[in-house]
């Protein structure tokens, strides 16, 4: 007996399991960084100076990476859209830009983190410091999971699509929705903390 | 109600102008929760023992039918909606809005720390002297007061020592210097967090001086202790013998003992040894 | 090879005993002392009871000839390959104030923490290089062994439940240390022939105004006197 | 999975087995050793209560050479016993043991939406409640903040608190996935006709139990990271500027909050509450249906009731924060929100209570204890309703008084509900029947002891005996007259102790009878017990996925022969 539901839809909720799945992961995933940010606006609010972000933060850098983040969020979606297409040679070259872009991501983060150590800017700095560096820390821990999984899916996982092609295309529908939040959280973080 | 929840441990006097209206509530409360208690009670037996199996072998189906209990549980909104406006909320605003200012008002400084409370008085001026957290040496000057400071210079420290006059009203500024602790004082049903890195008033009156307390505990168990300031947050490991210990005065008493407390600011070194001499 | 080398020798002079002699001497204040403040004892019913007068400070214990009681003085930088003693230093609690109020102890010696009082105190240490400790002594419990690991320079050891009990520890890895008495006298045995800095440290002055001399050990005996001065108004 | 495995070895039948009904007998015994490991410390703590400051007989020297609880110990326990009990006990037992095992058998699944995930959960859960109690054997001892581990105290502790915070993260892990995993269950895979309104209540307690634990836990789990960076990176989140801790400067940055701890803790830990306690509802909600021999009454409002208690539960949490300086507008929010969840609550219990009106009931050791569940529910719920008051939490906040309410809650209510639980279910996982007798016994005494335990916390309470004493009150004279009942209490839960033995000696003596072979003993309506052997065939539960035709409380229908009629009967 095969669980039902794992691929195909059930016709009443509309939903296959893997993604039902992964929407109600996201959901605890937004509290979990809606905490955070609730933090920050507690912490912020808290407190009468706050230093500007750009005090401390490269905004440049952090530009570039929003357009690397949004890119690969893009390819997510068209490497997704070519195996529906059957196309498996574009999805190996969009999935595959995916994670380029994703380490390009972690290669400019570790820039960043490492010239603020040259400037002994730590967590312990100050309250802006350790937010910064606690919420994109988690962020990027979040991004190494989701380099895993495309890396995975893009090399030995790939051979699902000989054997199950539709299995294989819903987990790379499921991979996209957590790319995409991964995305998404970072476009909350990038305002919120150069920005604002 | 309320003689039986004295009876059941609630301390017998209500020291405080605040006390006998949270007793009150409470004791209000207590009767909606014995009405609800006993009622389910008597109707929770009642069909135990009507529908035991060997009383009733045959169930209904169809069980209860009338709408008695939706009208019980309205009433319960409705009791609890009456508590809220008619008591709870009135007696909290009183807490926070009517703290006390003015001449005619104490103002009591208490800094909880593990494990002890440290009371600040502002002296004769009624101004608090600044303090600062770098001055701070647990032997003599727990608090950090800068004696360099005009007003700081008739300022009385004293540790787990809380003396107030009494009839007046108290206002107790609470902070703390290290983690949280709670000020109580359960005869005067006060109670509130030390909250780390604020300030929070919190006001009483209170009633009765040590002395009248004293007289009417003769004979129980706590014939011969006064009143005292009880710790209730977990502060470490010393958490249950932060004692400190409340004295209510008559206003005479209260000046005396204050005249009492100046001798020790003869104590402190005029010439005191600073750091930059050297 | 070299640093083994040294050890057996140094060992052999110091078990040898032969040529190790006494450093003694005073240590005074010149100046007006501070005055003594008054603890405030009556934050524990249990303490104030146990004084029948107010107990004071101990901060600045100095006699009417300037003799200064509780300054560490000892020798920096000696290497010591001896044994460690094994008789327990008796750190006691009573009358809410730590006796003795400045102590010296070798790393690894026990130090045995006594309860007199009838009341709980907590004994916490707070060490920089050796762990902290921190722990509660109901009256129940009357005493409990503790040893400190490696040598540190000195630290405070108080009690959280009466903010005025302080103390003082500073570990050694050596025996070459005292503690002066009321009568602001000292003597340091068994110190090997040699020339030694010699430091004094009293806690009103701080690990920072510590007073230190050359001091040479020759054919048994050596004299070493200290002057603590108050410092000058601005 | 699918059922032709060629190989099952001991490994994967038994370890690493990606079976439901495994993975919850697992969860169950974990848990249970678990609740019993928490029990014993508390039988330590209240030694030290009722005799303050002598040495712990029998094993008193685990506790040094001293044989004493000193304060800081005391403390440790103290904090170990609360997260235990919640963490590692009561919420696996409920959530994690009967809502594995027994959500799939009663909608008709022959396993959970992702098995694999669902052995990743236990496993984690299990690492992760291993974490916590090395936090005994680090330098210090274990967490000794309490189990609301309130910062600047848990910043500033032992280093027992990073292993705690670490455990936490593990365990909040495990439940987010196995909350994802109930949930994704229930609403996919329900057999043909079991629609959401013919679900058993406990399918629907176990869903919103899902629910919260899923929303509610990650922002804990922030919490725990900012207080792991406070405490290991050197973070100020927790801690404002200028604090002096014995004596000592520190050195913190500052600019934070311990307010932002108790916020986000709080968030997580009042919705926390009806974890516990929506799972007990929902066991006894099947075993009062079964013992009555009759329809709940008021099936629908139930539900509704529990739904708007899992909504509200959200907004409620900081009539825990009442004495931290809250002010006018906001105590009225909480306040009335407070009184709001209490009206679900009500119309739960009185449901339940109703119920029982024309029932033909009968009195096993299952139902005596879901009876018993009633007016312990009763009074840990009534009692709640001075803590959510304001002004009454003034003199109550923080006492005994609020330990006796959680503890009725939680102890004879949510524990007792686990027990009816597990006498009900044993035939159906065993296939063989607990004694009767020794499970009276084991009811009888437990009914005795629980409230000789918790029943006396409401009279120190009211003469404001804080809680988390070390020595249970001595030092302070407002606890004179009423520190007798330390001792009351104590042997209340020595003998409470004692009376688990009437349990284990049940469950022991029980596995070694041989299986009666009887499929539905209690004559029980749902698919658990009608359409599965007991105990079920290995994987994938039924030999045909059931159709279901009606309700899941069809007890003495009119018209019919006998007086029950399976989900799984046509008409």
């Amino acid at each position: 007996m095969e669980i039902p539901y794992g691929v195909k839809e059930r016709p009443d909720t509309g939903l296959n399991n893997a993604k039902l799945g992964i929407w109600l992961f996201l959901a605890s995933e937004v509290m979990l960084f809606g905490g955070l940010f609730s933090a920050y606006i507690f912490l912020r609010t808290g407190v009468d100076d706050w230093p500007m972000g750009s005090k401390y933060l490269d905004v440049k850098m952090a530009t570039l990476n929003t357009l690397f983040l949004i890119t690969s969020s893009v390819t997510m979606v068209m490497s997704w859209a070519s195996l529906k297409l059957n196309d498996f040679k574009k999805f190996k070259l969009y999935a595959g830009s995916t994670l380029l872009l994703a380490c390009g991501f972690l290669v400019i983060k570790y820039f960043e983190y490492s010239s603020k150590f040259s400037y002994s800017y730590y967590p312990s700095t100050d309250n802006f410091l350790g937010i910064y560096f606690t919420m994109t820390g988690l962020h990027v821990i979040h991004v190494i999971g989701g380099i895993a999984v495309i890396a995975f899916l893009l090399f030995p996982g790939a051979k699902m699509w000989e054997t199950d092609p539709e299995r294989f295309t819903s987990r790379i529908e499921v991979t996209g929705l957590y790319w995409h939040f991964v995305d998404l959280v970072w476009i909350f973080l990038f305002p919120v903390l150069y920005l604002l | 109600m309320l003689e039986v929840l004295r009876k059941l441990g609630l301390p017998s006097v209500s020291a405080s102008t605040q006390g006998p209206s949270i007793d009150n509530i409470i004791s209000m409360v207590h009767w909606l929760m014995l009405v609800l208690f006993v009622g389910w009670g008597i109707f929770f037996i009642y069909t135990l023992l009507r529908f035991r199996e060997s009383k009733n072998p045959k169930a209904d189906y169809g069980g209860i039918k009338n709408h008695y209990s939706s009208y019980a549980e309205a009433g319960v909104a409705l009791i609890e909606i009456a508590l809220l406006f008619g008591f709870a909320f009135p007696i909290w605003a009183s807490r926070i809005n009517d703290v006390p200012q003015g001449p005619d008002t104490v103002q009591i400084r208490v800094i909880g720390q593990q494990f002890a409370w440290n009371i600040h008085y502002p002296g004769d001026d009624g101004v608090f002297g600044k303090t600062d957290v770098n001055l701070v040496n647990e032997q003599d000057n727990p608090i950090g007061i800068d004696r360099s400071d005009d007003f700081a210079k008739d300022d009385i420290w004293t540790i787990n020592q809380l003396h107030i006059p009494v009839n007046t009203p108290v206002n107790i500024l609470l902070s703390t210097k290290d983690v949280i602790h709670n000020f109580k004082l359960p005869e005067l049903r006060v109670s509130q967090d030390a909250i780390s890195g604020m300030q929070i008033p919190v006001w009483f009156e209170a009633t009765m001086t040590s002395e009248e307390f004293l007289e009417q505990s003769v004979g129980t168990g706590r014939e011969g202790k006064g009143f005292q300031i009880a710790c209730a947050q977990l502060c470490g490991l010393g958490h249950s013998k932060m004692v400190g210990y409340m004295t209510v005065h008559d206003d005479e008493g209260y000046s005396n003992w204050l005249e009492e407390q100046k001798e020790y600011l003869l104590e402190e070194d005029e010439d005191d040894w600073g750091d930059d001499e050297w | 090879m070299n640093k083994l080398l040294s050890s057996i020798t140094l060992s052999f002079i110091v078990t040898g005993g032969l040529i190790a002699g006494e450093i003694t001497g005073v240590v005074k204040y010149i100046g007006k002392p501070p005055k003594a403040k008054r603890l405030r004892m009556d934050a524990d019913p249990v303490c104030a009871a146990s004084h029948q007068e107010a107990a004071k400070a101990e901060t600045f214990i100095v006699d009417a000839k300037g003799n200064l009681a509780n300054v560490i003085v000892y020798l920096k930088g000696v290497k010591y390959s001896g044994n460690t003693p094994t008789q327990p230093v008796e750190l006691d609690q009573a009358g809410c104030v730590y006796s003795p109020h400045v102590m010296g102890v070798m790393a690894g010696q026990p130090v045995k923490i006594l309860n007199s009082d009838a009341t709980m105190h907590n004994i916490h240490g707070l060490p920089k290089i050796n762990r902290e400790f921190n722990f509660g002594m109901p009256k129940t419990l009357k005493e409990k062994t503790i040893t400190f690991d490696k040598s540190e320079d000195v630290f405070v050891v108080k009690c959280d439940v009466h903010p005025w009990m302080k103390s003082f520890t500073q570990v050694f890895d050596h025996p070459y240390f005292a503690v002066t008495g009321t009568d602001g006298k000292f003597s340091i045995p068994n110190v090997p022939d040699g020339t030694y800095e010699a430091i004094a440290w009293q806690e009103r002055f701080g690990s920072k105004r510590t007073l230190s001399q050359q001091v040479t050990v020759k054919g048994g005996s050596a004299t070493l006197n200290f002057n603590f001065e108050r410092p000058k108004k601005k | 999975m699918s059922d032709n495995h060629t190989k099952e070895t001991f490994f994967t039948k038994y370890i690493w087995s990606i079976d439901h009904k495994v993975i919850g007998i697992q969860y169950g015994i974990t848990a249970l050793l678990w609740l019993l490991v928490g029990f014993g410390l508390m039988m330590v703590m209240r030694y030290q209560l009722a005799y303050p400051d002598t040495q712990i007989p029998f094993i008193g020297w685990i506790f040094g050479e001293d044989k004493l609880l000193l304060p800081e110990k005391y403390n440790s326990l103290g904090a170990m016993h609360g997260t235990i009990m919640i963490f590692l006990g009561v919420v696996p037992l409920a959530f994690g043991a009967f809502g594995n095992y027994l959500v799939p058998l009663q909608i008709g699944a022959i396993d959970m939406a992702f098995p694999r995930l669902n052995a990743a959960s236990y496993w984690t859960y299990f690492l992760g409640s291993i974490i916590m109690v090395v936090g005994f054997f680090v330098p210090g001892g274990a967490a000794n903040s309490g189990w609301t581990s309130y910062p600047p105290l848990a910043d500033v502790a032992t280093a027992g608190q990073t292993v705690w915070l670490l455990g936490m993260v593990m365990l909040i892990t495990s439940s987010l996935l196995g909350s994802v995993n109930i949930m994704v269950t229930v609403i996919q895979l329900r057999a043909e006709g079991m629609t959401w309104f013919r679900l058993p209540i406990f399918v629907w307690t176990q869903f919103i139990t899902a629910f919260l634990l899923l929303l509610a836990f990650p922002p804990l789990e922030a919490a725990g990271i900012l207080q792991l960076m406070d405490r290991l990176a050197g973070t100020s989140f927790f801690l404002p500027t200028g604090l002096v801790v014995s004596g000592e400067v520190l050195t913190n940055a500052g600019g934070g909050s311990p307010l932002l701890w108790q916020h986000l803790f709080w968030f997580l830990a009042h919705p926390e509450v009806y974890v516990l306690i929506l799972p007990a509802f929902g066991i006894i909600s099947e075993i009062i249906a079964n013992n009555t021999r009759k329809p709940l009454s008021g099936y629908k409002s139930l539900v509704y009731a529990m739904t708007f208690l899992g909504f509200m539960s959200f907004v409620v949490w900081a009539h825990h924060m009442y004495l931290t300086g809250m002010g006018t507008t906001m105590g009225a929010f909480f306040q009335t929100t407070t009184m709001i969840i209490s009206i679900p609550s009500v119309v739960i219990l009185t449901a339940l209570l109703l119920s029982l009106w024309g029932g033909s009931i009968r009195f096993n050791t299952p139902m005596l204890f879901a009876l018993a569940f009633l007016p312990m529910f009763g009074i840990g719920g009534l009692t709640g309703l001075p803590l959510g008051l304001a002004a009454a939490d003034i003199h109550l906040h923080d006492t005994y008084y609020v330990i006796g309410h959680f503890h009725y809650v939680v102890a004879p209510g949510t524990l007792f509900a686990l027990f009816a639980g597990v006498y009900f279910w044993f035939p159906k996982v065993t296939g063989k029947s607990l004694n009767e007798s020794l499970g009276k016994l084991h009811f009888y005494f437990s009914f005795i002891f629980m409230n000789g335990v918790f029943m006396p916390m409401f009279i120190q309470g009211l003469a404001g005996v804080s809680r988390r004493l070390a020595d249970g009150g001595q030092a302070y004279a407002h606890a004179a007259d009423v520190i007798y009942l330390n001792e009351i209490m104590s042997w209340s839960a020595w003998l409470l102790g004692m009376a688990q033995l009437f349990f284990i000696a049940n469950v022991v003596l029980t596995l070694f009878k041989a299986r009666t072979g009887e499929i539905n003993p209690w004559n029980a309506t749902t698919i658990d017990w009608t359409e599965t052997t007991s105990p079920p065939l290995g994987h994938g539960n039924f030999e045909k996925i059931p159709v279901v035709y009606r309700g899941p409380y069809e007890y003495s229908v009119p018209g019919s022969k006998i007086d029950f009629t399976p989900q799984t009967e046509k008409g």
